[in-house]
């Protein structure tokens, strides 16, 4: 029942006609290769040997507890922080569009929302304003925000800054798409619509995209592959290998979310016992 | 009434349920009472004092009274003397306050924005800004003569340290997440200095620029001292030396209302500039 | 001699310059030579001389004691010459109900000058007269304006001033004169010029000072015209400005062997009482005039 | 090197690879050449003064060598001299901070957390912040005589409006979710102010203090002109009376050290109070 | 097999014995009561009369939309905003202890952690600085952050922020506990631990709880009584007459959440349809 219900409004997207253009200069993703990755903070070391090879275009889903270091790891690939030890190579060298959707929404509170998208843009060949606007309006009608384009940041409710966040990156034809928990704060049905929305755009750009979630449902529906850190190393890594369009809630899927629960929860014996 | 509910919390609650009411029935009288509350104080002063003048409780040549401040006022304005003064003046503590300003900010800037500039630099800057200017004048007709350079001179410096400090501290103090996400979203360095750090320094660059619209008056009446004859500064300084207590106290007041205009000016450049924040929002 | 394009005199509102450039008569004697004159004013000696040592101006007016100080100092700078005045024109004032009679009443009082000023040397002088010391009195070291607030107020019991201080206090502070500098010391005032400028330009000089003494003989002459002019330029009213032309003296004279003297006596007293760090003679920085 | 590399983004990274090394490398020589590096610009400064001088670039009548400012210092130190007027001054100098720096906080504060405080005071304090000190002797002379007094109301004046208008702009800032949530947990006005309001208005404050510490020695001279015989600022004016050009530089030099010292005080005060800052935090 | 492994872990907290103190002067919960409540911004009217009565000591879950105004009914019963028109009351008149969770974490950036969660214990009877240490000890262990007492904020991952809010909450003793998405930066484990932990403390403090979710299975297994908002007015208000402790997953608690949710996706048809 349930279900079904989701079934519902699950594919719609999928099914309508992309109307997003594809710039000529945003040809696919790049390859990210982390080799035994290390970062420690002043008394505690969060990554301990991080081994992972991520194939130019794969949706990746990173799962993990509360505190393993999933940002962190986020932010190492980004080139946000300096790992403390350890190698990261992302794509064949030279310049490559990455974009991150932090776990705060990160907007310029002194931007309208329609800036904000905007901004997504910037280092983007897409120069003439007239399409700049455009796409940024097309982008804030499929996360459902049109009608606050004229709003200042302050004046939209938690999930929607995380929508404009998430159009902010969707906007911008990266190559390499970082996503910490973007849908963290949305209700199910938006959820299930930027689930969809996320998936058209990957499938239509073919950029990488690192999907950090704490809904292993999430992880199994949307990835390629799910990884699950803990204790700050790589505790499973399983393909995903049911074709898409993927139906939520069948069989398939329900087993593999199992099995990573499984995982998940046998992680922490001590704690089970106590 | 707590501190809580007095810190104005409810800046944005034009919708709270008196504000709502009071803005429908509000009649014009009441809001022309709001625009005047920032004078009450002010004419209440001169009222008090206009009081004791004429009661006799302040000989003339002590502090004359408003009234014989206004007769200096309209003997200096008939004869068009004020209106030179303050043309010359104005002209001077603009100039100087465009180039302050504008180094100033350059410093805030790159002191903000690179650690190795503000080492080599910040020192050197906060030890000249704690030399007097009284104490600089020597070497400042030295190096500029006593024409107008030296008069430029002093009043840039005068405006240069709030606009420095100022900058400095608004940039530095920038949210640092918005600037990973700008570097993130591939923002040239124009861009992330246009779209993010100035925009988020610029509260409490205006502060700077407020404080350094007064130091700009300050400042002027000392460099009017060098081989001036004419400018407000001049004029004040001049009253103070023959005693004209009458002048000295017009000069005062025009220093006054000039620091009140600038002020003005600051708040409608807040008021336009700073519309997202919600401390700055018209309540 | 360099070709001089420009002269740049300093002035203060006093009676000779203020008529000298009413009338433009420095403008006249050097147009003949192609030479503009520029007045830069200046509200009291001290920075005039500033102005005078760094070579901003070359030519300007003070009183007594700041061309003292500026020797002293090694400033670069010369007195080309005086105007001679026998002390008429400052005072030592009291409150009218004042207790202070004589000099030797001063013992113990608090007076008020302008430090190193020539009303400093007035009061030294004074308490000699009076039989009292330095030491006998509290001295207070404010600038004319400010003294006058601290007059008003009774922070201070006597007031050792200048013209045209002094006849406003007359007229409108309620102050009596306990003396004049008359009969204590003189108080001269005197042209000076920068050193440099005074040995390339020896001519300009001249011709100026001689422009200079032409005011003056006007002035000394038209004494209520004086009062009327300075007062329209200072702002202070005319009959304490009438009174203070009336006492004061305008013209202008060569520097003699007495003058040098008495400047010189100053000097050693400042020296005595710890104003100057250094004995210095006067004669050295006396300009020598062209004979002509 | 571009603006946002440049930008000190890695602040806490005391971890980044490069710097990690370094820490561990590093000789005790590059240490301190790091403490030296403020100091390297006013060091070449007085280098290049002392060689133009020693060239017989500079006539020492206009500007003396700094060895003969050294000369002047030593005998001024040896006679005692100097040490007195520090004191005098200094005594001046935090008396005045001390009542200008409260009332401008207590102002800041009460016009920070009200609306309508600052209706009615904060134009009538803007307009008196914009009259000049020297304008305004003649008046604080028939005010508070020529004791100690005026001395200490104009300098607590000049301290008043840095302390005033970043008190104000920083209470006024202070993240108004963070306030809602020290309401809603039930904290005191007294708890709201010393947990919340205070710490989040701090960095500006501290904006105001360093300004204000400058601003304390520069009115200080214009305030020692009043009838003093003793104090740095009578030193210095003094000496521009009787052109002692080598006491003048003196002067200012110890101004400018002091800025210092200030400033280094501000620095450490900041580094305690605002160690939760990721833009305070040491590098 | 999912549900086996959730159930693992599930009733784990209920079992130990109660380690934290009631405060004698927390009597339990206090009524709500909202009438025709009104709210709107500068162009938009976001609620549109709500009318409800929470007895006391209910736990009451509030879900719907992201935008829908769930955050600004919360701010509205808090006293943080006023309503445009109709009436809140709560308790029987005088000083309640109401407490938020916000949807950010609203930590003190300069205060430590520790410090954060004692702020919650100003304004109680607890005063004595010893039991004041104690109390808020033990409750960041129950949010599983001892370890990080000493930290800045700054230095937490996004879903440690938001347990240290959570602890800052629980220590409280409020009689009214407004939560807005508390556990929405979570992980599967971490979050059924908190969903625990909050069951506990209310069980034993018997406050009247509000729960602001966007996770229907949470709603229903906490909640007395879940409300759906939409629209501006209440769409759905049933009671959960489920006896605790509840099993996840059971068959009847699926059946709740299935009905839930069809309303809940019901409730937009022009955007099913299209
Ligand atoms: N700047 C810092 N200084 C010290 N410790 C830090 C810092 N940043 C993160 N940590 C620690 O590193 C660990 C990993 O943090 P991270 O933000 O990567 O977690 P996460 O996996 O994203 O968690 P969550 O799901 O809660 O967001 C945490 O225990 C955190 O306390
Ligand atoms: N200060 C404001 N000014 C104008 N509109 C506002 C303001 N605050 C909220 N809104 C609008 O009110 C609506 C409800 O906001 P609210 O934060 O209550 O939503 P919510 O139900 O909490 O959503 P979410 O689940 O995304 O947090 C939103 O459409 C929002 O844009
Ligand atoms: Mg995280
Ligand atoms: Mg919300």
């Amino acid at each position: 029942m349930t279900i079904q219900a989701l079934e519902k409004s699950s594919f719609r997207r999928i099914t309508t006609a992309p109307r997003r253009p594809v710039l000529p200069q945003t040809s696919g993703g790049v390859a990210v290769t982390l080799q035994n990755l290390h970062k420690s903070f002043d008394h505690t070391e969060v990554l301990k040997g991080i081994d992972l090879h991520i194939p130019a275009g794969q949706f990746i889903a990173v799962i993990g507890k509360s505190g393993c270091g999933k940002s962190t790891l986020l932010r190492l690939i980004a080139g946000l922080d300096a790992s403390t030890k350890g190698e990261i190579s992302i794509g064949s060298g030279g310049e490559t569009a990455s974009r991150i959707v932090f776990q705060e929404p990160r907007l310029l509170p002194w931007a309208k929302v329609i800036d904000n998208v905007k901004l997504g843009l910037t280092g983007t060949p897409v120069r003439d304003p007239d399409q700049v606007l455009d796409l940024s309006l097309v982008t804030l009608d499929e996360v459902g925000l049109e009608n606050k384009r004229d709003e200042w940041p302050s004046a939209l409710s938690g999930g929607q800054k995380q929508r404009v966040a998430l159009a902010r990156a969707l906007v911008s034809h990266p190559r390499l798409l970082a996503l910490d928990e973007p849908l963290g704060a949305l209700d199910a049905l938006t959820r299930i619509d930027m689930q969809n929305l996320l998936e058209e755009v990957w499938l239509h750009q073919g950029f990488t995209a690192i999907l950090v979630t704490h809904d292993v449902s999430e992880a199994v529906a949307l990835a390629d592959r799910v990884v699950l850190i803990d204790e700050g190393q790589i505790k499973l890594d399983i393909e995903i290998d049911v074709p898409r369009p993927r139906r939520r809630g069948s069989a398939i899927l329900a087993e593999i979310e199992g099995k990573v629960l499984d995982v998940l929860f046998e992680q922490d014996p001590e704690k089970q016992a106590g | 009434m707590t501190l809580s509910e007095n810190f104005r919390l409810r800046s944005s609650s034009a919708s709270s349920p008196s504000a709502h009411h009071e803005s429908w029935r509000r009649p014009v009288r009441t809001i022309l009472l709001t625009k005047a509350r920032p004078w009450i104080l002010p004419v209440l002063l001169v009222a008090a004092w206009q009081a004791a003048a004429s009661a006799g409780l302040i000989p003339p040549y002590i502090l004359p009274a408003p009234s014989a401040v206004l007769g200096a006022a309209s003997g200096l304005i008939a004869s068009g003397e004020l209106f030179d003064h303050l043309l010359v003046s104005s002209a001077r503590a603009l100039g100087g306050f465009v180039i302050g300003a504008t180094i100033g900010f350059a410093f805030g800037f790159l002191n903000g924005v690179s650690k190795t500039s503000e080492e080599y630099l910040d020192t050197t800057l906060q030890m000249i800004r704690n030399v007097p200017h009284l104490a600089l004048i020597p070497l400042v007709i030295l190096w500029f003569g006593i024409e107008e350079q030296s008069k430029l001179f002093l009043v840039a410096l005068g405006v240069f340290f709030p606009i420095y400090i100022n900058t400095f501290h608004g940039i530095r103090t920038v949210d640092r997440q918005l600037i990973e996400m700008g570097r993130i979203y591939g923002l040239s360095s124009r861009q992330l200095f246009w779209r993010v750090i100035l925009p988020g320094a610029l509260p409490s660059i205006f502060v700077g620029v407020r404080y350094a619209l007064g130091i700009m008056w300050l400042t002027l009446i000392v460099a009017e001292t060098i081989a001036a004859s004419s400018g407000l500064g001049y004029m004040a300084m001049q009253a103070r030396e023959f005693l004209l207590v009458d002048v000295v106290v017009l000069g005062i007041t025009i220093y006054a209302l000039l620091g009140k205009l600038a002020d003005t000016a600051a708040r409608l450049l807040e008021r336009h500039y700073l519309a997202w924040h919600p401390s700055f929002q018209v309540h | 001699e360099d070709a001089l394009t420009e002269f740049r005199i300093g002035y203060q509102k006093n009676g000779t310059l203020v008529v000298a450039r009413q009338q433009q008569k420095i403008e006249t004697a050097l147009e003949e030579k192609g030479i503009s004159v520029k007045w830069v004013e200046f509200s009291s000696g001290p920075p005039l001389l500033e102005a005078v040592n760094v070579g901003s101006i070359d030519f300007g007016t003070t009183g007594d004691t700041p061309p003292i100080f500026a020797q002293a100092a090694g400033a670069n700078i010369v007195y080309v010459a005086t105007q001679p005045s026998p002390g008429t024109g400052s005072a030592i004032l009291v409150h009218q109900d004042s207790e202070i009679q004589t000099l030797s009443d001063l013992k113990g009082k608090k007076v008020g000058f302008t430090k190193g000023s020539s009303a400093n040397n007035l009061t030294v002088e004074a308490l000699i007269k009076g039989g009292l010391t330095y030491d006998d009195i509290e001295p207070v070291y404010l600038s004319p304006a400010d003294a006058a607030a601290a007059f008003v107020r009774k922070s201070i019991d006597a007031w050792t001033i200048w013209d045209p201080y002094y006849a406003i206090a007359e007229t409108k502070q309620n102050a009596r004169v306990l003396t004049t500098g008359e009969p204590i010391v003189a108080t001269n005032s005197f042209l000076l010029a920068n050193g440099d400028f005074a040995r390339k330009h020896p001519d300009t000089v001249s011709r100026v000072i001689a422009a200079l003494s032409e005011a003056a003989n006007w002035a000394e002459a038209n004494r209520d015209k004086v009062a009327e002019a300075l007062a329209e330029v200072t702002g202070v009213d005319l009959q304490s400005q009438a009174r203070a032309a009336e006492r004061a003296s305008f013209g202008i004279y060569p520097i003699t062997q007495d003058i040098i003297k008495t400047q010189q006596t100053i000097a050693d007293r400042f020296y005595e009482i710890g104003l100057i760090p250094k004995k210095i003679t006067i004669r050295d920085a006396i300009w020598n005039a062209p004979q002509s």
